[in-house]
């Protein structure tokens, strides 16, 4: 269980003075896979770093399972949206996947299991002797995913992770994401700016104002578990689902502090 | 090494191992002749020779103990003295031939040179190895002597070595030379305009082997060993001026033909008293001593 | 490619040797104070027979070794430890400033009072030296990890070590190759040096006495030799580094894409 | 207030102890740092400031600005160009090997003894660090970015002076904090070769004449005059590099 | 006009060797958008480059108005992928922008002008003085298209450049590309993943077959000049067209080298 309580962030350096989250309260149930939408700037990346412990809230509070977070919670995996940055260039990409599990002590025999499953499960088969920088950007992106799935997290967060892949292998990467979600049973939090992949991936989807940020709407995603890229996109609660969203998102943009705003 | 100066390590046969400091020019040919001919053997000393560029490197050695004995001239000596700088000379070193115009050191203009005599070297630049030391005291007595103004007299610092490539290029107007560099400056064509040494005083000692006042106090047996064997050295270099140009060769890379021409100093085995006294007097003249009077008897042996 | 440019950089040092072959003969410097190359190099003909030289060369070299392995090691250990730590970095940095520009040579005589003429000067004077040249290199080295690479390790919950051991180490690596190249000759040449002014047997001390000596062109052949014992580390020191920075920008370069 | 404590913390500890450790020495060379003390404010008197501090120090600005400015041009040059590299740098590892000691002589052949053989004497040894940290830094410059710069039309001095000095410029400033305290080092070797004045000469000449606490006293002014040229560069650095502090330091604090 | 011809690109590192690009042919008439659509990896980045003359290809020819390209062209604009590592971080938002400009010989008031528009257009008013790394990933990425927005080139070249901003915002920066393309007759060369996003910019859509690469297909976008986000993507046309795209998207990723490969 993830609490997130007005959770408040102002950037600071020198005059410029930046309030990028005003004040954040939600909560994400263990087990249940969260999209977060909102307008470009508005403070997920933020969120997300507090939430990681990486960043120190200015004021409020982020708890997991009842503990508050301090510094990098255990059993936590995140794709950054710097995922060029993310990747270590001195590794090669096997070397990339497997470091975390090394960290995690998994024995060798199975870190070589993960690791080709997850390279494999993402499209990159094949490429595990190459530096990240010999790859293209999706497939870079792919590789940061990769070592987040192998690490088989309790916690996934994920920010933008799919925005250099093609539609086709994202559709692929959004099964993927779903399929490790149910097997795993992980916490999911994850930040897409695209509202037909929020509707389709997300139990539900947390709409952010633009900033000061504060939480617009949040929407329960109540299609039928078992998802697939034809049927749930076809389906017309989907349509109406993302339809509202869209909306909201708008509303967001043209309305910055939101309805909620406590200020 | 040894621990505190008691004259270095004694191995089962009674043979002290001793290390001098010395700098390894033509002043200390004697000992390297005295060490192969036997005298420090014969006297149960095994000797090593450890080379330093000077008092910088060797008066820290002898005091710590590092080296039992080292070399070095009078007027640093007096320095030294000055400061309380626990040493004692324990042999001559080495002294000037006393001769006009034939000395081992000399003060060297180019042949072409309004400088004719050391009267003209006022409100010149002239360079010595090492300022406000024998060098410039000397050479400002010549001045004296012949009736210039010492004050006015531009000292620079130019290594030996360097010196004649200094004169060659005009960057200074007259160097203070010694030997090899005496030669290599009359070979281009230099002419003398003094003789520094004498001029400063007859059969003047420039320079003295010493130890520290730990070791002298405490092992006074290896001090006159090492003294008489110095000795031995130094009449048998004096005689045997050729034996002196050989050995050379082993210790130094100066050629054949300069080693055939160069000067070679004296090697008395006395220390000239009243010479040291005048180097004091003259290093006292010109402020090297910092207002203090060295006590030469406490430093003498 | 790499063939080519060891053929240019034989082409560079040739182009050196004309030059200093022609400015005595041309008469633009006395030939007394700077002799042609092929003097040099006859003086060296000589030299190089004798064992002395050799010994003088090994002598060098071994107090040249061993002061630049304490060195580094101890400048990469304390660097990391420091630059690692914020507070300690605080706390320390004004000693180091303080402390790093006393020159080596105004400690000869404490040196020579420690260990007379021994390995154990040179070797003092060399590590004093060379350990600064490494240190701030890997200060400034630690402090350019991207904070993205950082953050990720931290966010996988890295350890302390295994955050040096893999970000912060193959961060810091070239600027402690720079470090290490600056260090081998500065250890270099405080190694002759301290054989030039204390004596410690050496190529220093030969050529002291090369110099009092008056024997010049001896002189310039044996300064000669310490250069290219420079030139010889560095392309060692160039090998490996290729070898191991081969993901790393400046060495992706060397291969046309 | 915790800053300055910081940056005196440690040293004062250290003499400190220095100066209880060596309260009751009798070692002539190492003497009591009482008396080392003593002998400072004796020594380092306003005269002797002015006619032997302030010329090193005119000596030290100039070698070391004359070794930056050569350091980073032909630094870059190289950087660029790995022809250019291939070709001079046996050339340059050559001369970096040679110590500056046995150098001097040469340098006089051209240079003479005054004032400009020292400053020389200065840059040539201080300008390695600026130097092979400037093709490193100009080396390791991220591809995209240059290639954004070409891609732009931006070439030429504008490339060098927009793009390429500032992506190397950390590396360039670890070189160049490098060569200040060489720069230092240098001043005092250059002053023990031809010089009748400077703070290296009086340390130097200290030492010959047997003034053991006053040439102690001198390294300690060394010691000083590195830290406090030391905390220009680092005012200096922070003001230049403030972009690269920031962004390094942004995600650390909260 | 753009013709590239054969074009044919290998890396080579050590024992590694990747035919990124095969044999490209096709041509892109002065003042035309044409939109570039490829599976990830396929080498789209790849050949913007040999296009902007920073790579140099491994066989065959680009040429632009007749002259064969070995370097930047001049009056060339490129949004890089990596837009966060091609933004200068020694630089605030205003300067990044205003470089380029510089190059140009632009006097300094018309600069002034250009950068405020150009950073308003993309929403950024206000950021000026910013380092770029104070920004959020989508921020960034915008700072980038305003550089290329406001040298106002006669080529550009755009490499997923709305890959990291939300769907609101795209749909305005889509609509400034296309304005931007009509007032000053650019030829734009323009890399997507998203379908609807090229169908809705283009006037053709080039489609790559997966690695090594060839063009798999093209067609041409047969809807009127003007149009705008709401009526165009309701259009029956619109839905033909991209379905089509997708599909041949989805043959690609299943059948490399292509249909057309000439191998
Ligand atoms: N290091 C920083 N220093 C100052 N301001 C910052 C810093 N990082 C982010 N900001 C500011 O905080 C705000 C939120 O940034 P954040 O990266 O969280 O946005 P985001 O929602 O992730 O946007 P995007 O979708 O574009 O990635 C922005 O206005 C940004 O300018
Ligand atoms: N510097 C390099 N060295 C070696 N191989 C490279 C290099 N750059 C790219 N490649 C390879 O070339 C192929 C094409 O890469 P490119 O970046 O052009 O793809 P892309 O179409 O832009 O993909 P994406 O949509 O994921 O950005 C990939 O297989 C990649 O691994
Ligand atoms: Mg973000
Ligand atoms: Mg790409």
């Amino acid at each position: 269980m993830l609490e997130v309580s007005s959770l408040n962030k102002v950037y600071r350096s020198g005059a410029r003075e930046v309030e990028a989250l005003r004040d954040l309260t939600f909560t994400v149930d263990s087990g249940e896979l969260v999209c977060l939408v909102g307008p470009s700037g508005c403070g997920k990346t933020t969120l997300l770093r507090c939430i990681a412990g990486l960043l120190e809230p200015s004021g409020g509070k982020v708890r997991l399972d009842g503990r508050e977070v301090s510094g990098p919670p255990p059993g936590l995996a995140m794709v950054f949206q710097e995922y060029g940055r993310s990747l270590f260039p001195w590794m090669s990409v096997r070397d990339n996947v497997e470091l975390p599990l090394k960290q995690k002590k998994i024995t060798r025999h199975r870190r070589a299991t993960l690791v080709e499953q997850a390279l494999d499960a993402v499209g990159l088969a094949g490429t595990e002797s190459a530096y990240p920088w010999q790859l293209s950007g999706g497939m870079q992106q792919r590789v940061a995913i990769a070592r987040a799935v192998a690490y088989e997290p309790s916690t996934l967060l994920m920010d933008e992770p799919f925005a250099a892949v093609d539609a086709q292998t994202r559709a692929d990467l959004e099964d993927l994401v779903r399929a490790l979600w149910q097997r795993l049973e992980v916490t999911v939090l994850f930040i897409t700016h695209d509202i037909d992949e929020a509707v389709y991936l997300g139990q539900r989807v947390l709409m952010l104002s633009s900033s000061p940020t504060v939480v617009q709407d949040e929407i329960t995603v109540d299609l039928p578990a078992a998802r697939d890229q034809l049927h749930t996109r076809a389906d017309p609660r989907f349509t109406e689902l993302r339809t509202h969203v869209y909306e909201q998102i708008q509303a967001a943009k043209l309305q910055p502090g939101g309805a909620n705003a406590s200020s | 090494g040894s621990d505190g100066g008691s004259g270095g390590d004694t191995d089962a046969g009674g043979v002290d191992q001793v290390k001098v400091g010395v700098i390894p020019i033509v002043d200390v040919a004697p000992i390297y002749l005295g060490q192969q001919k036997g005298f420090f053997k014969n006297r149960n000393i095994e000797l090593t020779m450890e080379s330093g560029q000077g008092g910088a490197a060797i008066v820290p050695g002898v005091v710590s103990g590092q080296f039992q004995f080292g070399f070095s001239n009078f007027t640093s000596l007096l320095i030294a003295q000055t400061k309380n700088v626990p040493i004692k000379t324990v042999a001559n070193g080495v002294a000037s031939t006393g001769e006009q115009g034939k000395d081992f050191g000399a003060v060297m203009v180019k042949a072409d040179s309004p400088i004719r005599t050391a009267a003209d070297l006022v409100g010149k630049k002239v360079s010595v190895n090492t300022l406000e030391n024998i060098g410039d005291t000397t050479v400002r007595e010549s001045v004296r002597k012949a009736g210039g103004d010492p004050k006015n007299i531009n000292f620079v610092e130019v290594p030996f070595a360097n010196a004649p490539a200094a004169l060659e290029e005009g960057q200074v107007d007259a160097v203070w030379v010694v030997e090899p560099s005496l030669t290599q400056v009359k070979a281009a064509g230099g002419r003398m305009v003094a003789s520094n040494y004498v001029d400063a005083a007859p059969n003047l000692s420039v320079a003295a082997y010493f130890t520290s006042a730990k070791l002298a106090g405490e092992d006074a047996d290896l001090v006159k060993r090492f003294t008489e064997a110095i000795n031995e050295s130094l009449t048998y270099a004096d005689g045997h001026p050729d034996e002196v140009r050989g050995v050379l060769g082993s210790y130094t890379k100066i050629d054949e033909k300069t080693r055939a021409e160069l000067t070679l100093p004296k090697w008395p085995t006395e220390i000239n008293k009243e010479s040291v006294d005048t180097l004091a007097k003259l290093g006292g003249q010109d402020g090297i001593f910092d207002g203090a009077t060295p006590d030469v008897a406490k430093l003498l042996p | 490619m790499t063939r080519g440019a060891g053929l240019l950089g034989v082409a560079g040092l040739a182009g050196l040797l004309v030059l200093v072959e022609a400015l005595p003969r041309l008469g633009l410097v006395n030939d007394d104070y700077l002799p042609p190359t092929s003097r040099i190099a006859a003086a060296l003909g000589d030299e190089l027979v004798t064992g002395e030289f050799w010994r003088a060369v090994g002598d060098t070299l071994t107090g040249w070794a061993i002061g630049l392995l304490i060195a580094v090691a101890a400048g990469v250990v304390v660097g990391i430890l420091i630059g690692a730590v914020p507070v300690l970095r605080a706390a320390t940095a004004s000693t180091i400033e303080f402390l790093r520009p006393i020159p080596s040579v105004a400690l000869i005589p404490l040196a020579v009072l420690l260990y007379g003429t021994d390995l154990g000067s040179t070797l003092l004077l060399v590590v004093y030296a060379a350990f600064w040249q490494v240190l701030v290199q890997v200060l400034y080295g630690v402090a350019d990890v991207d904070p993205i690479a950082d953050e990720t390790a931290r966010s996988f919950r890295f350890g302390p070590w295994a955050r040096v051991r893999h970000v912060l180490w193959p961060t810091a690596l070239p600027y402690v190759f720079t470090g290490v190249r600056l260090a081998a000759s500065v250890a270099l040449v405080l190694a002759v040096t301290a054989e030039l002014v204390i004596g410690a047997p050496g190529l220093g001390k030969s050529i002291a006495v090369a110099q009092t000596s008056g024997a010049v062109p001896l002189m310039y052949a044996l300064i000669a030799v310490t250069g290219l014992l420079g030139v010889g580390i560095n392309l060692a020191a160039r090998m490996f580094e290729r070898r191991s920075l081969a993901w790393h920008q400046s060495v992706r370069g060397e291969v046309p894409a | 207030m915790k800053r300055v404590a910081y940056v005196l913390g440690l040293p004062l500890v250290l003499f400190a102890a220095w100066y209880v450790l060596s309260a009751g020495s009798e070692s002539f060379y190492a003497p009591p740092l009482s008396k080392i003390l003593e002998s400072f404010g004796k020594t380092w008197t306003l005269d002797r400031l002015t006619a032997d501090v302030v010329p090193s120090l005119l000596r030290l600005t100039a070698g070391y600005a004359v070794a930056a400015v050569l350091g980073v041009a032909v630094g870059v040059t190289i950087g660029l160009n790995r022809w250019v590299r291939a070709t001079v740098e046996p050339v340059l590892e050559f001369f970096r090997a040679v110590p500056p000691p046995v150098l001097v002589p040469v340098i006089i052949l051209f240079a003479g003894i005054g004032d400009g053989m020292k400053v020389i004497v200065i840059a040539f040894g201080c300008v390695w660090p600026v130097l092979l940290n400037t093709v490193e830094g100009v080396r390791a410059v991220d591809s995209i970015q240059i290639d954004t710069a070409r891609a732009y039309g931006i070439g030429g001095p504008a490339l060098i002076g927009r793009v390429i000095l500032p992506a190397a410029s950390p590396q360039i400033a670890a070189g160049l904090r490098q060569a200040l305290s060489i720069a230092i080092i240098l001043m005092v070797i250059s002053e023990m070769f031809a010089a009748s004045n400077g703070l290296g000469f009086t340390i130097v000449q200290f030492q010959r004449s047997f003034a053991i606490p006053e040439m102690w006293s001198g390294i300690i002014l060394l010691g000083l005059l590195g830290f406090v040229l030391s905390l220009l560069f680092r005012l200096a650095e922070g003001r230049a590099l403030r972009w690269y502090h920031g962004l390094r330091e942004a995600q650390r604090r909260s």
